[in-house]
This record gives structure tokens, sequence and C-alpha cells, in this order.
């Protein structure tokens, strides 16, 4: 092994440059920010962030010797035309043999340690800090403040960093929260709550995925979190508070709300401190999606009341034409007054 | 080596090992046992889960009565014994013994189910159902699992005895009646944890 | 080993079997003794009599059943973490 | 001059009937290629679906389906029973033995996995296939038809999973030829032993699991009814304490495989035997412990994630020793390069990826960004297409002149290499990176602009070139048989004792059983000068078992019988489980004692009593 051929360097000289070449290109492929974990916006995707890299590092240490010791065995020892000698039988070597049983204990430790570390560490949610109450269904999200007794759908908002502790159920079957930049996933399960934290380290707005199926409606259970300074949190929470919504605009905005006061005020609450079996609706016109997912406008809106199941397969919604009897004209008045259902 | 290594009226000592069919016969149901036991287990961990999750209806405490769990067990016990005194005579090559004591063991089997199927009726009548509760699934599960194993032991012994009821022991044979009794004792082997576990558990609370 | 093997050996079994069962549900059936120690109590019973039955009714203890005996232990071994994953992992 | 097991006329009753563990096993190939080629289309229509964002090629239902079933059938009807069609083949012949043990229950299991198969399949015509992913979490399972599908047709399956296991098991254990002790047995059939371990001890929980969403979905149960105490993790357990040995009972004898190749390739012995015996063996029992993995997002606490992760990070280095092994194995030898020993070569390193991104994975803090996502698929897909499928491949090349008497043709095999190769890493590479840059699996479409529009195209690219490869494998399949090269006894200068015997070898394996007179014996005997095997017999009439329909009628019963269950029909059950009792009966009341036959193969006497 140790008299290796030029022309062996020269083959693993050119695999390092390959290497290095790729981890440049790959160095520019991060992702996009907000929703890559391999753009770390908090304190919990950052630590996990650090394990990825430390567990990458090690591992491209041992990929390198295994490729290194299999090209030399490729390029050395391939049998040469009309070459049918019999080569030398070993049976093994001991000192070797242990030698690759150590090594990976010794890396395994390396890794270990601050996995261990880093699993209490995103364990342990703090007592006193703020909570919110992530509740899962198929297929949109429900996030109680239990401190400010306010409830919101679909958009989370949370103060900037200030450690948030979460706790997340499911109403139905199992989902999975995860906010990629922000830290990792728990599942949400319907019969016990669990438990994570969330720490974010710059305002903006970050992506959520369900990361367990859930459903035909699975791929779109998308959400955001919404994170904002302190003060902008707290006059979000004190517009959340506030019990009436602003008058409709317009006669036909007047008429949806009637519609909605008779169709939709059964499952759906206006009121953010109300628990409704549907989302909650105060706010919906400050929200930045419609369905989770497609851009919140008129033509969506009323895309998705015209058929929710072409929207988001299999979701629980009632079909407003077909099973509550709105036609399309009074859709489109249902459309004007939740538009306008803005925080004042 | 043992009492046993002679040569019954021209029968091996060990007529269930004597041929290769036969030995292969042994170790497969030995393996299908220890696979068995996984299962089984499976489903007791499923009711250890749920032992107390009654849903509102009667407790464990509140259902089992001594007596009728230590018939049931007396009686598969003793079944358990005739069995091997049936292995026992097969080894001799006393036909008709073997026949005896298998013959006892079924009908042992027998009113064991009975005993069970009486069981499950009292349950029901005081609301213990399959679909009571989580703690109702898993009992009915597991100690129905294990009264469908002690039926189809029956059934198979029957069989066996009804087929070959004009046959003399020979290396043909042996290895099924010796599969079929060790099937009988891993029954017994099941329930003496399902009488500790689901039973005596259940009346300590 | 003659013993072991003979009808008197057996009904020794069977005795001890039943002894140990009685002493079971003697444990449960007084109702006196605290439930920390009557439920280990019962489980060593039952495993001891488990361990006991095989031995003797099912010949393990006899010569040529290194597979059987690998492999019922193997079973053994899962059907362990299996109880064990459901009664306990299941409720952290 | 013996003749071979193919030399009697085809007809569809011998098929049916056979009892021979060649001939089931050549029946677990085609089965096996048949739902390869299912799965592997149904991977096409999940990679179209995904090659666009907002793709409208299939809606969510439907690709959830597709996504269940490629799952399913992969795992369940394509890796297993192609796994199987190999122990068939090769078991017994490398150990000397002229048929496995329990000959009838070989063909039962057989017919149980296929009309399993068949009936998990015929949900796509029946209502819709299953469409919870192939774990079919409850509570989400339980909303589904679909379902019913999943469970009896894994329940079926599953059975003669088990029964193929033991009789393994049992034919290594009591039918090797004299000298073949266990430390002599050939990787395969080690690998063999531990697998059929792991079947009989995992997929006996899977019944049970399977059992719990039966009893939910038919007989309103409550295990998983929250509202009454029930419990949904408890599922979760259950399956991944069947489902993490599952994917190493595939991937050992597919270990097992490269192990027998390399050490034929490199024309030299395996390097550190009895280490990788060891590992074997210690990857089994590790398997078993390190279940919780996939669950550490389900909120077990961090204690029992750091002990799942530490002792899943174990199983990196008895998997490290087999991979030293194989190079070691390499370095020294005289390495040929056909196409069983390109894809045998090739294993080592796409599996060594595999592992690595499992010991990530291991890192439970991490595994929470892991978890779930694109990560996850390409970390398994690795191991499953770059390690299973790969060494399938290899053994294919390598193994089909012996059981067909014929070569696979080299240069399509060649080209059918490169392909795949090229066409697997393109479709995974890509999506570690996909996962990391927040794709969730089992997505049925995602929006435009979050970065993955490139990478999902990327990677749709590649599954054509898988697919043209598989393409290409069935060609030359079709060509071999219809022109293919004779092959002859030992086409590779082989180690094992299936190569001492002629290809196709005769009906009963061995006309006179060998002795083993070390490792590799077949490699000894010729190092020792000898042109065939020392003999423990001499020739004699050989004890073969007797063909029976009974297997395939009784399968199809419990065929009826699952049918029964899913339309909640008492009588379809009664009537199933009637035909398998009568089956049970007929076959415990008839005595079945066997054939003789000469090994000239000229003389058969029928229903011979052969022994006491």
């Amino acid at each position: 092994m140790v008299q290796n051929s030029m022309k062996n360097w020269k083959t693993i000289g050119r695999y390092i440059v390959l290497l290095a070449l790729a981890a440049l290109t790959l160095s520019g492929c991060a992702g996009q920010e907000n929703l890559s974990a391999m753009i770390p916006k908090g304190e919990g995707a950052e630590q996990q962030y650090d394990l990825i890299k430390l567990t990458t590092y090690v591992m491209l240490f041992v990929t390198v010797i295994v490729i290194f010791l299999f090209i030399y065995a490729l390029v050395k020892y391939r049998a040469k035309p009309g070459d049918n000698s019999i080569p030398k039988q070993v049976e093994g070597n001991a000192k070797l043999e242990f030698l690759w049983t150590a090594i990976p204990l010794v890396l395994i430790i390396i890794i270990a340690i601050p996995t261990v570390k880093s699993e209490f560490a995103l364990a342990d949610v703090p007592e006193d800090a703020m909570k919110i109450k992530v509740t899962a269904n198929q297929f949109w999200w429900e996030f109680e403040y239990p401190e400010y007794g306010v409830i919101t759908a679909q958009d989370m908002y949370m103060p900037v960093g200030e450690k948030v502790g979460l706790e997340l159920k499911s109403k139905d079957v199992i989902h999975s929260f995860w906010v990629p930049a922000l830290g990792g996933k728990m599942d949400t399960n319907p019969d016990n709550t669990n438990k994570m934290w969330l720490q974010a380290k710059e305002t903006g707005v970050y992506q959520g995925k369900c990361t367990e199926l859930c459903g035909a409606g699975h791929a779109l259970m998308d959400f955001k979190v919404k994170v904002v300074t302190k003060e902008e949190f707290e006059a979000w929470i004190e517009k959340m508070k506030k019990p009436e919504n602003p008058a409709p605009a317009t006669a036909k905005a007047e008429e949806g709300q009637q519609l909605f006061q008779k169709s939709c005020m059964g499952c759906h609450a206006t009121d953010g401190t109300q628990r409704s079996i549907g989302p909650n609706m105060k706010g919906f016109g400050d929200r930045s999606t419609v369905a989770g997912y497609l851009e919140l406008n008129e033509e969506n809106t009323m895309k998705w009341l015209k058929d929710p199941q072409k929207v988001k397969q299999q979701n629980k919604m009632p079909n407003p034409m077909q099973d509550l009897g709105l036609n399309e004209d009074q859709l489109s008045a249902l459309t004007e007054y939740l538009l306008g259902l803005k925080l004042e | 080596m043992s009492t046993l290594d002679f040569k019954a009226n021209g029968l091996p000592a060990h007529p269930e090992k004597a041929t290769q069919e036969g030995r292969a016969k042994l170790v497969g149901f030995w393996l299908y046992m220890s696979a068995e036991a996984v299962l089984f287990a499976t489903f007791f961990g499923t009711f250890m889960t749920f032992r107390n999750s009654v849903n509102g209806g009667p407790t464990g405490a509140e259902l089992f009565a001594i007596p009728m769990v230590f018939t049931a067990t007396a009686i598969l016990l003793v079944s358990s014994l005739t069995s091997v005194f049936a292995i026992m005579a097969m080894q001799r090559n006393l036909a008709s013994k073997m026949r005896f004591w298998f013959a006892v063991t079924v009908l042992l089997g027998a009113s064991f189910l009975g005993l069970e199927v009486y069981e499950f009726v009292e349950y029901v009548h005081e609301g213990h159902t399959f679909t009571s509760s989580p703690f109702g699934s898993s009992f009915y599960t597991l100690v129905g699992f294990h009264g469908a194993h002690v039926l189809f032991g029956v059934l198979w012994i029957s069989t066996l005895l009804l087929r070959n009821i004009n046959r003399p022991i020979d290396t043909y044979v042996a290895p099924k009646y010796y599969v079929a009794s060790l099937y009988w004792h891993f029954v017994d082997l099941v329930w003496v944890f399902i009488f500790t576990i689901v039973y005596l558990f259940g009346m300590v609370g | 080993m003659a013993k072991k093997h003979g009808y008197k050996g057996h009904l020794i079994a069977f005795a001890l079997s039943i002894l140990l069962t009685v002493l079971a549900f003697i444990a449960v059936g007084l109702g006196t003794i605290s439930k920390t120690f009557v439920i280990p109590f019962i489980l060593i019973i039952g495993i001891a009599q488990a361990i006991f039955q095989a031995a003797y009714w099912m010949h393990l203890n006899q010569k040529g059943h290194d597979f059987p005996i690998t492999f019922m232990l193997s079973g053994f071994f899962a059907a362990i973490i299996v109880v064990f994953a459901c009664s306990s992992l299941v409720w952290w | 001059m013996a003749t071979s097991y193919l030399d009697k006329k085809f007809s569809l009753w011998d098929w049916l009937t056979t009892v021979d563990h060649k001939k089931i096993g050549t029946l677990y190939f085609f089965a096996g290629i048949f739902y390869f080629a299912v799965g592997g289309l149904e991977a096409l229509l999940i990679r179209i679906q995904l090659m666009y964002p907002m793709n409208d090629f299939l809606d969510g239902e439907t690709f959830n389906q597709v996504m269940t079933m490629h799952g399913t059938t992969m795992l369940f009807f394509a890796a297993t029973p192609l796994l199987f069609a190999f122990m068939n083949w090769v078991v017994p012949l490398q150990i000397g033995a002229r048929d496995v043990a329990f000959p009838f229950l070989n063909s039962l299991g057989f017919w149980m996995f296929f009309f399993g198969a068949l009936l998990t399949n015929s949900s796509f015509f029946l209502g819709g296939a299953p469409q919870a992913g192939w774990t079919s979490y409850a509570p989400l399972a339980l909303d589904y038809k679909g379902t019913d599908f999943f469970v009896l047709g894994l329940q079926i399956s599953g059975a003669g999973t088990i029964m193929s296991a033991i009789n393994f098991l049992t034919t290594i254990f009591t039918m090797r030829a004299p000298g073949m002790t266990l430390l002599r047995m050939p990787l395969f059939t080690w690998s063999t032993v531990v697998a059929s371990a792991l079947i009989m001890f995992a997929f006996t929980p899977l019944t049970g699991a399977l059992f719990l969403l039966m009893f939910e979905r038919m007989f309103d149960a409550k295990f998983f009814d929250v509202a009454a105490g029930g419990n949904v993790v408890l599922y979760e357990h259950i399956f991944w304490i069947f489902g993490h040995p599952e994917v190493y009972l595939l991937v050992l004898p597919a270990f097992g495989i490269i192990s027998d190749v390399i050490a034929a390739i490199s024309r030299k012995r395996l390097f550190g035997y009895h280490s990788m015996v060891f590992a074997t063996v210690l990857i089994g029992f590790i398997g078993f412990m390190v279940w919780a993995h996939h669950m550490f997002a389900v909120g077990m606490g961090p204690t029992v994630n750091s002990v799942f992760g530490i002792a899943t990070m174990l199983v990196g280095v008895p998997t490290g020793i087999k991979v030293f092994n194989w190079i070691f194995t390499m370095i020294g030898g005289k390495v040929q390069f056909n196409t069983a020993g390109l894809f045998a070569v090739s294993f080592i390193p796409s599996f060594v990826i595999g592992g690595i991104t499992g010991v990530m994975l291991a890192s439970s803090a991490a595994d929470f960004q892991f978890h779930d996502t694109y990560f996850v698929i390409a970390h398994f897909h690795y191991v499953i297409v770059g390690g299973i499928v790969q060494a399938i491949f290899a053994g294919m090349f390598y193994w089909w002149p012996k059981i067909f008497g014929k070569m696979l043709n080299e240069t399509l095999g060649k080209w059918m290499f490169w392909l795949f190769l090229i066409g697997f890493n393109l479709t995974f590479y890509i999506q570690h990176y996909l996962g990391l840059w927040g794709m969730p699996r089992r997505v049925f479409t995602y929006l435009p602009n979050q970065g993955w529009d490139t990478a999902n195209f990327v990677s749709s690219v590649g599954a054509f070139f898988m697919t043209a490869a598989v393409i290409l494998l069935v060609i030359n399949v079709i060509v071999t048989f219809a022109r293919g090269e004779k092959a002859v006894q030992d086409p590779w200068y082989g180690r094992t004792l299936e190569w001492s015997i002629p290809s196709p070898p005769p009906e009963y394996n061995f006309a006179r059983t060998p002795i083993v007179r070390s490792n590799d014996p077949w490699w000894y005997e010729k190092m020792q000068g000898k042109k065939e095997m020392q003999y423990a017999e001499p020739l004699a009439e050989i004890h073969m078992p007797n063909p029976s329909i009974i297997p395939m009628i009784m399968a199809f019963g419990t065929f009826i019988a699952g049918y029964g269950f899913i339309y909640s029909s008492w009588f379809g059950v009664f009537l199933g489980f009637g035909i398998t009792g009568v089956c049970m009966f007929i076959r415990s009341i008839k005595d079945d004692h066997g054939q003789h036959v000469h090994p000239e193969g000229l003389h058969v006497e029928k229903g011979v009593h052969h022994s006491a």
C-alpha cells in the first residue's frame, strides 16, 4: 500500500480537486432563505446545523479513506487481460480488522457527545417562556396564545430573540410541525402534547411545513411564522383581542357578512379570542395566504370558496355551493367581506 | 443414557428423531414457536399498554375472579401433563396408551374452551366487550388469540388420533405426535403468562 | 437423567408447577400484600414456571437442542423488547 | 450423464405443482421482477409528477396511492421475493443439500406471497389503493378502504414469508453436507440465516400490528381511538420494531451476495471471513434495538432519543468492518470486471454513501431537521437501490448461468450498469440537498419559487435513466433465453459448492453428497488438483419430494378469505378458510412419502416407502 505508483497519486489528486469543486458549488446551493435548514435563522436551527456540519465532516473523513482504498484497489488490482494466475489467498489480518473496528467507535463518540448535549438542550423548554399552543388539523394550523387569550390560524406570530415554548397537539391524524430555518420538527399527536421551543434571531416571514403524511392535502399544509419585534408583537396581540371587526366597507361586503353569519359562523369564529371548528377568521385580510399556500387575493379566495376540494383534496370544509347552497354572486360577496377582515 | 434408550418392538428410542424429516420437523417447529412467541408478545405488549384504559367500563379487578381463572389454569396444566404421558407412551411404542392420554388431553382442552366461552359471555353481560374500551379490545385479542390456539390444538390432535386410529407407531407418524404435543405445551406456556399478566396483575390493579 | 424423564420426574415437575401457580394465586388472593411486591413476585414465578416447563416438558434440557434454545432465547429477547416498547415507551 | 432440472418439457401444471427449490426460486424471481417493474413504474409516475412545481399529472389522492404502493410493492413484493429467489436457488446448492427441509412449505410460502401481492395490488381496480404510506400509521390509515387491502395482502404474504424463513433456517441447520460446519458456510448462506431469523422475529410484530389495524377497521376495536383511551403511538412502535429489522433483513442477503461475488471476481478468499460472519450476526442483533430512530420526532423525550441515537450509530461499526473487508478482498486479488463484478464493486461506494448518511440521521438532535424530508428519501434509496438492488443485479448476472445454463449478455449488461449507475446517482444524490432545503417527503407537489425546481427536475431525469437500464435488463433476459451463450459448469472460476455441479443442476442437485474439507470447498478441491468434489456416499437412488397442487389451492383459499374480510362477507371468509382447511386436512390425512429417483434420471418409482 505504501508503494503507490505515481499514477495512483495522480488519480487521487484529481479526485480531491473534484471534491473541492463539488464542495464549492454546493456551498453556493444552500437553498432558499427563510426555508432552508442550511441557512439557520434561529438558535435551534443553528445548533442543528452545527451538528449536521460536524457529522458531515466526520463522515466525509470516513468516505475519503474508503474511496482512497477503493480506487487504489480498482486501479492496482484489476485483472490484466490474459492473466489467469491465482493470487495469494489471504485469510485476514487481525490488526487491520481491529483498527477498523476501533476507529469507527472513536468517531461515534465524537458525534455522540454533541448530539446528546444538543438533544437535551433542544428538549429543555423553559418554564417561564411565552407559550403557543399549536393544534394541527387536516390541513391547517391553529395557534393559541394562552397567556393572552388569543387564537389565530395559519400565520404564527412570535417576537424576535425570545424563546417561545410550543405545545403541539393534533385534532385528527398525526402531523408534524416544521420551520426549517428556525428549528427542527416535532410531531403533533392526537393523544399527547409535545413540547419544543423556537428562538428566532432575525425578524422575517419563515416558511413552515407539515412533514408527516396526513392525507391528500399534506403537501399543501404550509404555514408561516412571522417573527416581529416585541412591540409589533404586542400591538398585534392587542388588535387580536378586540372583539369587533371593521364594519363592512361596501354593500356587497355587508351582504357577505350576513351570508357569513348565516352559513359559516358554525365553524369559523371572527373573534380572535374564540376557538372554532374551522380556522379563526380574525384578521384574515392581513394573512399572507388563503388555504395555506395560495397568495391572498380575490381570485384565489373565490377559487377556494367555489371548490375547496379542488384546492386542497380531502379537506374537511363543506362545499359552499353544493353543501351550503350559495351561488357565485354570494361567494363573491363573501370574498369581499372576508378580505375586509383586517386588524385595526 | 436414559432408561428409555431401548428398542421397543423394533421402534427406535426416539422415533420422532429417527429420520431426517423428523429431525427437520422438530427444529422447524421450535423455530415456529419462537416466532409465535414474538407474536404473542406483541399482543401482550398491547394489552399492557391498555390494561387500565377501561373507558368507564369495568376494570380487571372488578371482572376477574380467582376460582374461574384457577380452574382454567389447573385444566391446562393437567392437560400438559397428560400430553407428556402420551409422548412417553409413544416412545415406548404403547399405541393404545398414547391414544388414551391424547384423548384425555383433547377433552381437557375442550373443557378449557368451554370455560373460556362461559367466561366471555359473563364479561359481555357486565359490559366488558371487544368494542367497549382499549382494555376490552386488547383483552379479547390476547385471550381470544390464545383460545384460538387451544381450539386449533384440539382439532389438530383429534385429527391425528382419528387418522391414525388403527395404525401402529412408526417413524413417519411419531414426529407428528411429538410436534403436536410440543404445540400443546407451548399453548400451556403462553397461558402461564396470560394468567399472570392479564388476570393476576388485573386483580392486583 | 433417568429420573428426569420418568413418570415420577414428570409428576414432580407437575407438582412444582401447581405449587408455583397456587403460590401466585395466593399472593394475589390474600389481597393484603402490597402491590409493589406482588407484581414482581408473580412475574418471577410465572417466568420460573415457563422455564421449568420448557426444560422438562418440552425437553429443552435434553441434548441436541442448541438451535431451539438459541432461537427460543432470541425470540424471548425480541418478545421482551416488544413488550417493553409497548408498555413503557408508548406513554413516555 | 445427469439430466438438468430444466430438461423436462415445459408445462404449466409442472410449475404450479413444483416443490423443487430451483423452480420455486425461479417463480419467486419472475414474480419479484414483475413487481419490481410495477413498483418502478409507480416510481416513474412519482418522478413525473414531481418534475415541475404544481404539476397536475396526478392529484393528491392518486399520488398518495401510487407513493404508498411504490413503497409497499418494492419492499414486500419486489425486494423480498427477489432475495428469496436467490436464497431458494443458491442456499441448498451452497450447503450441499438436495432440496430444502420442507419443500411443501416452500411452495406454500411462494403462493401465499403471490396471492397476497395480487390482493394488495388489486385494490387499484377496486376502489382505490392504500394511501397512508407504506407505514400506514393509525389513525390516518383508518380513514381509507385501501388500508383493508394493505392489511390483508401483507398478512397473507407475510405468513408466507415467515414460513419460508423457518424453512431456510431448518434447511441450513439440518441439511448441510458432511464437513460443512457453520463457520465454513459461504457468506450468502450466513446472511440467509440472520435474515431469516430477522424475518421470524420482525414479521411477527408486523402481523400483530396489522391485526390491530384490521380489528380497528373491521370490528370497531378501540386501540387507536384516542377519545376512548387508545394510543396511536403504539402502532408506530410496533410497526418500526418490524420496520427497522425489515431493512436489515433485505440488506444482509445483499451483503451476502456481494461478499460471494467479490471473492469470486477477485479470485481471492474473502478477507476476514470470521469478522464478516460476526458482523452479520451483530448487525442483525443491533438491528432489533434501534427501531425508535424512526420516531425521534414523535416526542419520546431526550433520554430515549439519545439512547436510540447512539445505538443506531453503533450499527456503523459492523457495517464498516464489512466495507473494509470487501475492499481488502480486492486488494491483492485479480479483479475481473464482468457485469456481476461491476455491480458488486459499485455497490461499495453507493452503500457507503447510504451508510454515512445513516449515521448522520442517527444524530438525534440533527434528525429533527432530517426527519421525514427528502434527505431521508435519499438516504434509504442509496441503501436500497445502491445497495440491495445493485446486489440483486450482481447476483443475477453471477448465478444466472448456474440456474438457467446460459450466460446473460455482457455487452447489454455493461450498458445497463452504466445507465443505472448514472441514473441512480442523478436521481438520489440531489435529494439530500432537497431535504435540507426544506422539502418534506411524501408531498404530491410543491410550490414554485422555493428553490427546489431544478433539483427536482434533475432527479426526475435520473429516473428515466434507471428506467432505460431496467428495460435493457428485460431485453437481456429475453435475448438470453432466445439465443444466449451456453454456460459451462464453472464460468467464474468459482469457490463455493454450487460451481462443482453442472449448469443447470440436475433435479437432485448432487448425485452424491459431497464432503466439505475447507472454507470455499470447491476452490479447495480445485487447488488440490481435483476435478470434482470428494463424495460422502456411493451412487444410490435419491429420495425426492412429490410435487403437489395443494399449496397453491391452500394459498388461494386465504386469498378468497382476504376478500371476504375486505367486503365483510362471512360467506367469503368461510369459503376461503374452508378451502384452506380442506387442503390442510387432505395434507394431514394423506401420507406423503416422496419418490425415489435414480441419479441417472432413467427410472422413477412413485410412492415407495423409504424408511422404517
